[in-house]
């Protein structure tokens, strides 16, 4: 019997770590991972809840969250993909001109 | 434990022996014979490539990204090994006084496991292509890793009608649906109930996943030399291949027990012969699936990248959803 | 049923010349400006003298309401005038001598420019006079009062290049305005307390009122403050600084309006509400102790003046003192009666002092002047006239109205022989003044330079400040000589009328007034009767009557004799004089500085608070500054804001983070609370 | 007490992967790091009785989007990340600052929801009353994901599409309008 605050101290972490990570990292897609590392820790918060509550409903929020990851996923990358092709670089600080 | 112990060792027998058998049947199909010098009918080939493997010199090309160059073939072959725990061979035995179904884990959500770690297993394809820091290798891990990607999906999808009809996702109750015949002869396997052309979208997607000869461009010796696991020597390299045929046999259980009706079959004889029948039916069906892989890989050409990509997407994934909606369709009028 | 008399029409005719001139003067010649300003004048006069001849059979007051102006509720004020024997008196008055003056100054300004301009203002003038004399209620009364104003500060500013000219018109009109300034709150209160501004309302209603009781403080105040208006107007004491600088404007202007009329509506108001003062002891005291002031505070400084018409113009202050003192002391008619001498002989003395002026000229300073009786006998004798009668010789008007004023002075209720005796010295410092000009003007050699023989330069024993400078136009013709005979008329005629018209007598003139200022309205309180009662007394003093009578003659004789001595018989006399005095004479010299004094006491300072406080304080500091800072921080604030959109992706992620922290923890915050 | 066990493991194994994510250079190692903490969660859900959702979990994030991810990193093969400087500030106020909000944040979340604890496999019913829930309860948001993941694809496609021809756009902009 795991009390309920230990899994959302556990999603707290991650989502802190996934914070730190969107707030220092300089590699866009390690930012990117770094979101997907914060909806991780919502999913698992969302899971916890609906465990404890009984309710199947939390569990499919976590399948939307994952629709919507895979969907930001997938447009991220592609944009990352083109800033690579036309900026040479990943790094976060020298892609700030808003024309791409 | 004793059944992971068995069921390892029995899936490495046969990983070895289906290497050979594939070496035998295609030699057969080119006109030639195969193994035969290692023992009788080269029954000791693998033996003699295992041993050949373990002593070559393990060689490690520079700039490569150590770690994962090393990582890569182990994740390969843990997720390869790992998915056969799930798959029930047969029916409820009683060895030596203990009743247990014969099957490591029974998860009532078995096949989605089963998917998963299939997917996982891109994992290892990919690291490796990348990690081996040459341009053939990167472009096989990359080919690889986009095949298996989208053939997944279809993969999965012809999995589902079958779930439709069985109704759970635990391998168990998807085979005992299967038992029982049609009008006294034909068995009620899914194969013949309703789900054939599902099997044949299962069987492309499943040579996709595994790399094999129609779709065998990662390896393809034309362009990429080896693909992914050229730069890979010795024990790596058995890796790999162990990997490779590991997830051959596993899609093959996965085929029989989802399509092929599992360890269903005429029962006959006495208790004794009729508690091991199942299993006996079970590795027949395996057997005849394995078969009809080598037969495969001894006759077709393999695909052009883009053709692959093409059938994969403009294909397979749309005949997929077809069956998908009428098993449903059909399913939902007749409950 | 009154027959109407059209009394509208007296003020309307000066108007209409007034604007004919006005708007078409420039393309009328000469001739014809001349002649639509005295038609339409001389219009007027004579409708006052058909009114006056039919005067006896009218039922008074006559009052005509020709349109109504402003009716708010129950306040009503409306276009209406008012005809009763005061306001006769004072409508033959201006009408006569302002017909005169007229005349007088066709010869005067002939070679002046803006020949038009001066008479269009002139029939303003006399619109506005007669307005402010025929009006039948406060109201249209402060309008004549206003527009007089506004014409005296025209004519005195007629030659408005010249500097001092345009000041002193200015200086005019802004005193006049303290003045009025007064006189409306004394209006405002009428209305709050008595709901109406006519005449007859207003008096009904004070003499309804229990005398001494609740009302006393209400009329006091009322009184004191039309006594301010009356000040502001007749130049009394603290107000009187700009009637000396008025003398800018061409004399006939100064005849006009410094001696005869508009100074005089001040004296004209207080008697027209005597029903106020009646019932306010305290003002009337006020009123007779300015009165008292002022007459001997300008006669010092008179004394001492070396311009001509500086001379007369405080001699006109002091003279409107004696008015003042009349009305002080409740002798309205006194009062009225000195008003129409002064009016009279101050107004000959004025236009004579212009033919002399004209004569040599345009020097006004009687030190450049002299033996000027062989060169312009009809302005001396005219002068020598209007002198005795100023000074209160027994023959002369002035004696018989200056008397009654301080017969009236001693024996009135209100009057204490202090008033008289002041008055006394006064017009012993009058005659001598005025004997001193007498004597500096027309005997001795002549001391100009204009003069054919003497051409030394003389300089005058007297110091003195030269005072204005020469009329602007020079007028040619090398030698002194006679005034045209168009001037000489209205001299001749103004000689006769102030030589006879005190024989009109204080009584019967007394008489005369009485229904206007005594008897009106059947309500008058007892006590008021009395006060009416108590002036006739005198008969029987007939003795004390004749000796103060007595006395004020030896006075004028004294005046003249000192003059004589002075200026005639030993001219060293004065500087010695002069010496012996030293610092008194000085501040006598220079007006007491009163200028200087009130340049410093208010428009210093009203300048300097305006410019420091309200401009650079509140414009500059609070108004602007708010505006600017308001731009200046919106601009900051976007600044600041424009830092955020720097474009470097990593600190759009730290406002992120930091806005849903700052969101967590408000979630937090209110959850746990 | 299994359970607990089985718990503080897999928590402390994600945790080190998502720190591991932070501190590692090289993208494809945080990748991978990522990829761990996602199997653990998943094992997490299994805990939680939720095996559909783990399953999911492994299939769609561990098995699709990782693959994405890696699959990009290997495409683009950037180099290792530079480490800044980092700047004495952000050390000095970053580091203890984020501590501290954990702290916060954990002890807000240990001392206020003692409530429930849960059980191993508490969550009630097989797959398919998850399914039944999704398509009566849910329909309307999964029928919006739906287009929502279909233009992703479509946008996904048009951003990458073949280089050649947004090169040519970009590089010779006046040729083809002159």
């Amino acid at each position: 019997m795991v009390p309920l605050s230990y899994y959302l101290v556990l999603s707290g972490i991650l989502f802190a770590c996934g914070v730190t990570g969107f707030l220092i990292k300089r590699n866009i897609i390690t930012v990117f991972m770094s979101i997907e590392l914060m909806l991780n820790g919502v999913n698992l918060s969302f899971v916890a809840f609906a465990a404890q509550w009984h309710a199947l409903s939390g569990q499919v929020f976590v399948f939307f969250v994952m629709v919507v990851a895979a969907a930001e996923t997938a447009v991220g990358l592609a944009i990352i993909i083109a800033v690579y092709r036309t900026r040479e670089t990943l790094n976060v600080d020298r892609v700030n001109l808003l024309k791409l | 434990m004793i059944k992971i112990a068995i069921a390892l060792g029995v899936l490495l027998t046969a990983v070895a022996y289906t290497v050979w058998l594939e070496r035998k049947v295609v030699g057969h199909i080119q006109n030639r014979w195969g193994p035969t010098r290692v023992g009788p009918f080269g029954l000791l080939q693998p033996l003699a490539d295992g041993v050949k493997f373990i002593f070559k010199e393990d060689l490690i090309p520079p700039h490569v990204y150590k770690p994962l160059f090393i990582a890569a073939p182990m994740i390969a072959l843990i997720f390869a090994l790992t998915s056969i725990s799930l798959i029930p061979v047969g029916n409820w035995i009683t060895v030596f006084g203990i009743h247990t179904p014969l099957e490591i884990v029974d998860v009532n959500i078995g096949l989605l496991v089963v998917l998963g770690i299939t997917s996982l297993g891109v994992y290892g394809v990919a690291l490796a292509g990348w990690s081996s820091n040459s341009k053939y290798s990167l472009l096989g891990g990359l080919r690889a890793s986009a095949q298996m990607v989208s053939y997944e999906i279809s993969l999965g999808l012809s999995l589902v009608g079958v779930l439709i009809m069985a109704g759970s996702f635990s391998l168990r109750d998807i085979v005992d649906a299967q038992g029982g015949t049609f009008w006294g002869f034909i068995p009620r396997w899914n194969i013949f109930h309703g789900q054939f052309v599902a099997f044949f979208i299962y069987l492309m997607a499943a040579y996709a996943e595994t790399n094999r000869i129609p779709f065998d461009l990662p390896e393809a010796e034309t362009e990429l030399v080896a693909g992914y696991h050229t730069e890979y020597s010795a024990m790596k390299f058995a890796m790999f291949f162990m990997a490779e045929y590991a997830n051959m046999i596993t899609v093959a259980c996965l085929a029989t027990l989802l399509f092929l009706g599992g360890w269903h079959g005429p029962l006959f004889g006495p208790p004794v012969l009729q508690a091991i029948l199942p299993v006996f039916w079970f590795v027949a069906k395996i057997f005849a699936f394995l078969f009809l892989y080598i037969w495969v890989r001894g006759t077709l050409p393999r695909f052009r990248y883009d053709q692959l990509m093409a059938f994969g997407w403009k294909f397979l994934l749309p005949l997929a959803i077809a069956n998908l909606v009428i098993t449903a369709l059909v399913v939902a009028l007749s409950a | 049923m009154t027959p109407n008399l059209y009394l509208w029409l007296i003020p309307v005719l000066p108007l209409v010349g007034a604007t004919v001139n006005g708007l078409f003067g420039k393309r009328f010649s000469r001739q014809t400006v001349l002649a639509i300003a005295l038609g339409f004048c001389g219009a007027a006069f004579v409708m006052a003298l058909w009114i006056a001849a039919q005067f006896s059979s009218l039922a008074l007051p006559h009052v005509e309401k020709l349109a109504s102006w402003i009716r708010a509720g129950d306040f009503q004020v409306d276009f209406a005038f008012y005809l009763d024997q005061l306001s006769l008196v004072m409508l033959l008055v201006v009408t006569g001598v302002g017909f005169l003056i007229h005349i007088y100054s066709v010869g005067y300004m002939w070679e002046e420019g803006g020949f038009y301009r001066f008479f269009c203002y002139l029939n303003l003038f006399m619109f506005f006079m007669l307005t402010l004399v025929l009006a039948s209620n406060y109201l249209l009364m402060f309008v004549g009062w206003e527009g007089v104003g506004l014409a005296s500060y025209l004519l005195v500013g007629f030659w408005f290049t010249k500097d001092s000219a345009a000041s002193a018109g200015k200086k005019a009109f802004i005193v006049n305005r303290i003045g009025d300034f007064g006189f409306l709150i004394a209006l405002f209160l009428m209305i709050k307390h008595f709901g109406s501004l006519n005449f007859a309302q207003v008096f009904r209603i004070v003499s309804g009122m229990p005398a001494e009781t609740a009302g006393a403080g209400l009329l006091t105040a009322i009184g004191l403050l039309l006594m301010v208006g009356a000040a502001g107007k007749s130049a009394q004491l603290p107000l009187y600084v700009w009637l000396p600088d008025a003398m800018e404007g061409p004399t006939p202007v100064s005849a006009l309006i410094h001696a005869a009329t508009m100074v005089t509506a001040g004296v004209y108001m207080v008697a027209r509400s005597h029903v106020v003062f009646d019932r306010a002891p305290q003002a009337l005291m006020v009123v007779a102790i300015i009165g008292t002031l002022t007459a001997l505070f300008a006669a010092t400084i008179g004394v001492c003046q070396t311009d001509i018409k500086k001379v007369l113009a405080y001699s006109t202050i002091s003279q409107l003192g004696y008015m003042f003192i009349a009305c002080g002391v409740a002798a309205y008619s006194a009062g009225v009666f000195h008003l129409m001498t002064h009016a009279f002989f101050k107004g000959l003395l004025f236009l004579a002092a212009g033919s002399v002026i004209h004569a040599v000229g345009g020097e006004q300073d009687m030190r450049r002047m002299g033996g000027l009786r062989h060169y312009i006998p009809w302005t001396f004798w005219t002068m020598t006239a209007a002198t005795f009668a100023i000074a209160g010789f027994p023959p002369f008007a002035g004696f018989f109205s200056k008397d009654a004023i301080l017969w009236k002075a001693f024996s009135s209720p209100y009057g204490s022989w202090v008033y008289w005796a002041i008055g006394v010295f006064t017009a012993f410092l009058t005659s001598f003044y005025m004997f001193r000009l007498w004597f500096l003007t027309f005997f001795g050699e002549y001391r100009g330079e204009r003069a054919p023989g003497h051409g030394e330069d003389h300089l005058q024993v007297v110091g003195g400040s030269r005072a204005g400078a020469p009329a602007p136009h020079e007028h040619g013709r090398g030698s002194i000589h006679e005034s045209p005979k168009i001037m000489l008329i209205p001299l001749v005629i103004l000689a006769v009328l102030s030589v006879c018209g005190g024989w009109v007598g204080a009584d019967r003139f007394d008489k005369f007034l009485s229904p206007a200022l005594h008897g009106g309205s059947t309500a008058y309180s007892q006590e008021d009767v009395a006060a009416a009662t108590a002036t006739p007394e005198p008969k029987q003093q007939g003795g004390s009557e004749s000796l103060l009578t007595g006395i004020s003659v030896l006075a004028a004789a004294s005046g003249l004799f000192l003059a004589w001595l002075l200026y005639q018989r030993r001219p060293q006399l004065p500087r010695e004089i002069a010496h012996a005095l030293g610092g008194f004479y000085e501040a006598v010299v220079h007006k007491y500085y009163v200028d200087e004094i009130y340049a410093a006491v208010f428009v210093k300072p009203l300048i300097d608070g305006s410019t420091r406080i309200l401009w650079q304080g509140v414009d500059r500091d609070v108004i602007d500054a708010t505006l600017d800072n308001s731009a200046e921080g919106a601009r900051e604030v976007s600044d600041a804001m424009r830092q955020m959109q720097s474009g470097n992706l990593r600190s759009y992620a730290g406002w992120i983070a930091a806005g849903a922290a700052v969101v967590i923890a408000y979630m937090i915050w209110t959850g746990t609370r | 007490m299994l359970h607990l066990l089985v718990f503080s493991v897999f928590g402390l194994v994600c945790v080190a992967g998502a720190v591991n994510l932070l501190v590692q250079r090289h993208p494809i190692n945080s990748a991978l790091s990522l990829v761990v903490v996602m199997g653990s969660l998943a094992v997490e859900y299994l805990l939680l009785g939720a095996e559909f959702v783990a399953a999911v979990q492994v299939i769609v994030y561990a098995g699709a989007i990782m693959v994405l991810f890696v699959f990009v990193i290997m495409l683009l093969n950037a180099g290792v990340e530079d480490r800044s400087k980092g700047s004495r500030v952000a050390m000095l106020f970053g580091v203890p600052g984020v501590l501290i909000g954990s702290v916060l944040v954990a002890w807000v979340l240990v001392a206020r929801s003692g409530t429930g604890n849960v059980a191993v496999g508490a969550l009630p019913g097989p797959p398919k009353v998850i399914g039944w829930l999704l398509f009566h309860d849910f329909l309307l948001p999964f029928e919006v994901t739906s287009v929502l993941v279909l233009i992703a694809i479509m946008g996904a496609v048009v951003l990458a599409n073949h280089p050649g021809s947004a090169q040519q756009r970009s590089t010779q902009p006046d040729k083809r309008e002159g």
